[in-house]
């Protein structure tokens, strides 16, 4: 029961839908990878995922999956967590479903720090709805419906995380696997709201940001001389200044989860027998008469 | 003089403490035997502007509000200014005259006044707000209070300020009785209440009885936004869950709040959300995905008088429609609406059990009128609840491949996993999918999966709650009515038959699937039916009419300005049809 | 030999091309003056995974698909394997056995198979995706395509693309001809089209004559988010818009979608938004504020197969209910339905004007069948537009005090200022408001409000599109239907007529307010009602029932697996009730 | 018409609904000598508002003013903007609506840089539901709904607006009214979107952060030596250090508006006769042929 699992043991047995060549494929390998070499077994894996190309990642990982509406990844996952500490939660989806439709869950699931990873997908357009901008799309990215060049700033998702109190903040590029393997493994088990941001190129729509142009855009955190994922600021500064996109564990803190605050028992509540509850339900009702 | 039944109304300026009183005098009615129906007229501001609570005494539960208002008690002029055209002939006011008087245009002549400096009285006593606790005085001196429960319940709020207070108010309370006896000896309010036997009796809110349900229900995970009338759910279980090992989740939004709704109950745990009009709206896409994923959860809609912000404070049933008709595609679902505080603890409790057994959302409609009003009513007995979680499969193991998620069964419901169980991995999708939960768009899956999924509300048929039938079984003249309005509508059919004429009342309790066969069966020999519904389009009404179709016997009873029914309302109509000679006695 | 009517099917991989292809042989049947429909069968994927792509042409406009595929262009095994059941007897499959072959158990006997290695020849010729033109110059070649309009349209389609692509594709035609008539001079396929006049027609889909009404209807404003099927609406206006001096705002989400074309027409421009299933649902609770603010916005609905991610590309009518009565509280609101092309233009300008002249939001509903098909259509005549911008106030000045936002009025529509106007400065709240705007909960102004706002529904009924009655007005046998629907039901009468039986047809194109006196005549002197609707639970046949009442006259026709209606299938059912002996003539 | 008014003239008869010494009183006068000061007429000022106590303040501002639903002011505010430019779009509302609900949109708006302001009136609590937690209510605060304390660590609604691309970030005080007119009108002149911030007490249920909390836990910027509000680095810091609320223009910088990049017309959409309109409609249908 508890052996431990190859990376296949994380697959199913359903085709994906994906292009050949897409981004996804990278962060579903890496993730594979993560949970064998974490231990873990996939009845205790819990996996989210939002509505998009990115979010079809939930029906390729052998484990709880759960595939839900656009841009409510969050919510579900944190409950879940909530509901079975035990379990293993990750939530997925891509830069549409995060940033855009679900902006506000993400600052607020970030505030909150429950014990859980976020793994954004980010390929700076809508995949499944056919190449329109996306919140992370660059200033001027023609598409469908910007002829004239999306007019919008892009979102830096990792700053926002930052800002909100996020405890974990790492930024990974599909082709290149190992670390992003380490990353997940890292945010998983980090204890607190950990978020993986994965540069996952759109080889059908986005012609801007191919795996060619990351190459020559990312720049390694981790070997940047001194750089340590404790400072605040300079994480904030390292993810704002002009220039290369930084992948690495951007940043990291401990601090209290939403578990920790609420005094969450350790026994899952799913795991509660609740014809035989633990405290009086007469004394609640005597306060009426 | 009128037999152990008035109706007291506070009136004043929100914030100023006249909820803390209306709490106060509804205790002390039911501590002197007689039941109780309480409800809070407030607005949408938090001090100031005109509120009042009512306070309705009778010999009979499950009431709701009078015909008219008996006892005014108003801090100002706006209060009778408002109110004054609702008093019943013979009633009285209890009017603070420190620093108004009331004009003449405003007096009538066939009400009995009592003039009583309260706020100058209380400022000599050292502190204004004891006005409350004076005019408490007053009241019970006037209506017949028991004096040792005034006192009882008095010293029961104030006791944790510590004796100082006590006595303040016990003195107030003296105050306001000598004022009475002082001044208005030649003046007797024509009011007198019997004390009977308090017995084993509750009094409690909709709202509380919806929570308590729950607890009791074994609802172990609750996310919420605060709204208006809902709020309470989420302030009661924030209270009390965690002491069960459950917990309670302030959301961002509503769409956060049910979404973490599913997720609990996906994880295996009995959870509910609750809110309002503007955050039921914005819940509609994720009961689709609840839905579609079968997954059960809890939905309760404490409504409100809408459109849009509408009258947040105020009552209607105009989101009936909504529950039964939002969201793309078809999805089955339940709604049941308790028609008594009593039946909100009740049909709670059966709301998880059907959201578990048939795996579908299930929602607790009920309105301002109910859920934040009190009522009277026997203890619950917990230990006979059942729980019921059908298909579920929280322990032991399941092989995986030959275990189906949405396996197609007989009763179209199939065994539920929760994360966790060996061998139950599959993909919950929002998509159409097969049994095993992959996604496929195969139209002869697509067509069965529909069939499947909605096929459980013909399953569930049998488990559903039924309606209450009051009054006379053969009766000409039926009613249908819900929620809030059984309480004035039982009231109509028991005073109509004291005057001799016969009616019936269908008080529906499941409102989807709509029940159609007990709506046709009480067609059948009905001469008039009406409908008695809070809004302006008559949804009840529609439904019906696509069961009967456009029959003549249809009477539509409608109100939308967004107070509850009284009787009056709903007996008016119905005299005038049934054509009786005798004025059907007013109490 | 079946004359001039066809239905070919292109079948493959999402992302082979096939589209493309598609387009094209519409285009060529059109030009060589038939009437073309076409429907696209495509999986919510970009690349791989089966998908389809009808191109239906007749003589006769405005009917959708046929009984049966014609001609089935197979690029893979799967497309006929998954198609071959839909063939009509007597038709033909082109199969591309580069790869595969057709398994026994697959073949049928009454149809004639032309095997060809279409991948092979394409990739002899130096570029696999030539397959595509080469299976046209093989299509054309057996279903009798004007070889002149083939080198055309394909020249047309490739032209920016430089000449040698121009070059390839010509040689890749003639590549198919040719090898039709040395390989298969000894089977003809039993087809061959007549090329008459095409005439001043246009070929246009469903979403693009929405997104054209819209601009000429003189929409300046609209805001939306991506969703399939209603993303062509967004990206035309994208296009179009600036031109004209407006703007397109693609939102973070449908909530700000709503909002900001609640805002921008708010400011006094014409504003809409387009969605899908999902994206309407999360519109509900601002489409109420729009109702409450008597705020003119047009909200376009294309519907798709839920519930919730459901089937996304594929058809379905099951929205209907939400339109109608989604939200909480009670609003006036207007939805309209265009069963054509032509109709989707010009039902989109009466939106607008219905929008502005009555202060309410109007739902322009469609659905994936209809708004992403093409269908070949006279030009429209865009001087005929009329713009009624009914009490806008948009130059001038009021006199601030006298002037009234929400003014009481006979046709309960008050003047409407906008911001910039001297003196007409107001609140506009989502609370209750009196006519002036300010926010009160007084009970009778509440009453009256409602009934101002519901009002409009009354008002209007002049100015709301009528139903069409199709096929002989006095007939037994009535059908209702709307929507992608029109086609299928319209050459379902026009058949059924041609086999001896008399039906007429209902085509509903405002479906709310429910044209309750439309149905009622319709069903004087009807034996049997059918309503034909592409959902599980007869929502139209609901509202129909709760007008008519529950009568044995009405027979449901329903289909739910995501895919639009063949004529037969309406034939069928009508024809076992009236009993006809002789089978209608199958085209 | 175009005389110089006075804040009066921006007065409404209505009464307001607030409880006696609502922090938001002292917002709403700001604001109303800001527009005389600015000169503005109310004819041109589009006041759009959230729901909320704080929501109610565009019913006492003499304007065309919006009391939309719940979170969604900056939508509406944003369209009415580009639906005609020659108003002054101002948007406001409490912290819950701004930064709950309303997270999203706030964040995109921030990013849009549509030219408009937004006031958030913040008093850490949902006030017009009695005093439940909001997003920026202090870890620990008691309220109805939490009992055992608030356990989300506050919500700093600036620093998103920060990490999203502000161009404009202000905080004031409502007890500090000159501060406020003066920042209030330099957001309203800023071209872009100005996000000004308000410490707003609730006196009637926020009895942790009162009048007194704030005289003691302020800190003006605009006189602390050298912060010039003109870096985004030493903006997060001060928005993100521990100790006093800074206060005043905290940063501002100038960027292409939404109206710039997508070439919006100097002349208002809302006046455009749409019964004539400037391109061909003819040309159009021709494509289709
Ligand atoms: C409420 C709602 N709105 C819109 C859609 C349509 N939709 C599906 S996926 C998607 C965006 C996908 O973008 P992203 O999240 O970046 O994922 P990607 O496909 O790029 O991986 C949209 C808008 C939807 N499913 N639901
Ligand atoms: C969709 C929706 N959910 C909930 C509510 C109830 N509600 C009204 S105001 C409010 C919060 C108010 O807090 P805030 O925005 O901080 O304003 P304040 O009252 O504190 O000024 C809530 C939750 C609502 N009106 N609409
Ligand atoms: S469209 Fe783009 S994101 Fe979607 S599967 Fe294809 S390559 Fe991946
Ligand atoms: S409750 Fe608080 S925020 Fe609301 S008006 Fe009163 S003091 Fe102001
Ligand atoms: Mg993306
Ligand atoms: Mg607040």
């Amino acid at each position: 029961m508890t052996a431990t699992l190859t990376p296949k043991d994380f697959a199913t047995a359903t085709p994906s839908w994906w292009c050949p060549g897409c981004g996804d494929f990278g962060v579903l390998s890496a993730l594979k990878q993560a949970m064998a070499e974490l231990g873990k077994q996939p009845k205790d894996v819990a996996f989210i995922s939002g509505i998009g190309c990115s979010g079809k990642i939930s029906g390729y990982l052998h484990s709880y999956a759960f595939h839900g509406v656009h841009g409510r990844a969050l919510p579900v996952a944190t409950a879940v967590k909530l509901a079975n500490r035990d379990l293993t939660v990750i939530a997925a989806g891509g830069d549409g479903d995060g940033y855009a439709i679900g902006a506000g869950h993400f600052v607020h699931a970030v505030r909150r720090n429950t014990d859980m990873t976020y793994i954004v997908m980010d390929n700076q357009t809508y995949g499944l709805t056919k190449g329109q901008s996306s919140p992370t799309s660059a200033t001027g990215y023609v598409a469908s419906v910007s002829p004239d060049g999306n007019p919008d700033t892009p979102l830096n998702g990792l700053a926002l995380a930052l800002a909100a109190g996020a405890s974990f903040i790492a930024r990974g590029f599909s082709a290149q696997p190992k670390q992003m393997v380490a990353m997940i493994k890292a945010a998983v088990e980090h204890r607190g709201f950990a978020i993986v941001e994965v540069m996952s190129p759109c080889v059908t729509y986005n012609k801007i940001n191919t795996y060619a142009w990351f190459k020559d855009n990312v720049e390694d955190l981790t070997v940047r001389d001194g750089y340590a994922p404790n400072d605040r600021l300079a994480a904030f500064e390292a993810l704002t200044r002009d220039g290369d996109i930084p992948l690495g564990i951007i940043y990291k803190e401990d601090r209290p989860t939403f578990e920790d605050r609420t005094g969450l028992p350790e026994m899952p509540i799913a795991r509660l027998d609740i014809r035989r509850p633990t405290a009086d339900y007469a004394a609640i009702q005597a306060a009426y008469r | 003089m009128i037999l152990n039944s008035v109706e007291v109304m506070f009136g004043g300026q929100a914030g100023d403490g006249s909820l803390t009183t209306g709490d106060l005098i509804a205790g002390v009615f039911k501590r002197m035997g007689l039941e109780v129906y309480t409800y809070k007229d407030f607005p949408s501001r938090i001090r100031g502007g005109h509120t009042n609570y009512v306070i309705r005494a009778s010999e009979n539960h499950d009431y709701g509000m009078a015909d008219a208002v008996d006892a005014l008690v108003a801090f100002d002029l706006e209060a009778v200014e408002t109110h004054i055209a609702e008093m019943r002939p013979g009633g009285f006011v209890v009017f603070d005259n420190t620093d108004e008087a009331i004009p003449d245009n405003v007096r009538r002549d066939d009400v009995t006044w009592y003039e009583i400096p309260l706020a100058k009285i209380a400022k000599e006593m050292g502190l204004e707000l004891i006005r409350n606790t004076i005019s408490l005085g007053v009241l019970g001196a006037l209506v017949g209070m028991d004096p040792e429960i005034v006192r009882h319940d008095v010293r029961g709020v104030y006791q944790r300020k510590g004796e100082k207070v006590v006595d303040l108010n016990m003195r107030a309370i003296e105050a306001g009785e000598n004022y009475v006896r002082e001044h208005f000896a030649d003046r007797p309010s024509g009011y007198g209440l019997t004390k009977g036997i308090d017995g084993d009796r509750l009094i409690m809110m909709g709202n509380d009885a919806i929570a308590y349900g729950a607890l009791v229900a074994g609802c172990r995970f609750m996310a919420g936004y605060p709204i208006t009338p809902a709020t309470d759910i989420l302030e009661w279980m924030s209270k009390q869950l965690p002491a069960f090992g459950g917990v309670v989740v302030q959301a961002e939004d509503e769409l956060a709040a049910i979404t973490m709704t599913l997720g609990a109950a996906f994880a295996g745990v009995r959870a509910m959300t609750a809110t309002s009009g503007p955050g039921q709206a914005l819940m509609t896409e994720a009961i689709g995905l609840a839905g579609v994923l079968e997954i059960p959860v809890v939905v309760v809609e404490c409504a409100r008088a809408g459109p849009s912000t509408g009258m947040p404070t105020k009552t209607e049933q105009s989101n009936l429609n909504h529950l039964i008709y939002s969201g793309h595609g078809e999805i089955p679902r339940v709604i049941l609406a308790p028609g008594t505080v009593g039946e909100s603890f009740e049909l709670t409790t059966t709301a998880f059990n059907l959201a578990e057994k048939y795996q579908l959302p299930v929602f607790l409609l009920t309105e301002q009128a109910l859920c934040q009003s009190k009522a009277t009513l026997p203890p619950f007995d917990v230990d006979a609840v059942q729980i019921d979680r059908g298909k579920l499969i929280d322990s032991g193991e399941v092989v995986f491949g030959e275990y189906k998620r949405f396996a197609f069964t007989d009763d179209n419901v199939s065994p539920r996993v929760i994360p966790g169980i060996p061998g139950g991995m599959h993909l919950a999708p929002g998509s159409e999918h097969n049994d095993g939960g992959v996604i496929t768009e195969n139209a002869a899956n697509r067509a069965r999966m529909m069939e499947k999924r909605m096929g459980k509300l013909v399953s569930m048929r049998d488990d559903l709650p039924r309606a209450v039938l009051h009054g006379v079984a053969d009766a000409d003249i039926g009613i249908v009515g819900y929620g809030a309005n059984t309480g004035p509508i039982a009231e109509a059919v028991d005073r109509l038959a004291r005057a001799g004429v016969l009616t019936r009342f269908l008080q529906l309790r499941t409102l989807w699937p709509f029940p159609e066969d007990e709506i046709k069966t009480f067609f059948g020999g009905a001469q008039h039916v009406f409908v008695v519904e809070n809004n302006y389009t008559g949804q009840l009404e529609r439904l019906i009419r696509a069961v009967v179709g456009p029959v003549d016997a249809l009477q539509s009873v409608r109100k939308y300005n967004g107070q509850p029914f009284r009787p009056i309302e709903i007996i008016e109509p119905i005299r005038r049809i049934a054509a009786v000679g005798t004025p059907v006695e007013v109490i």
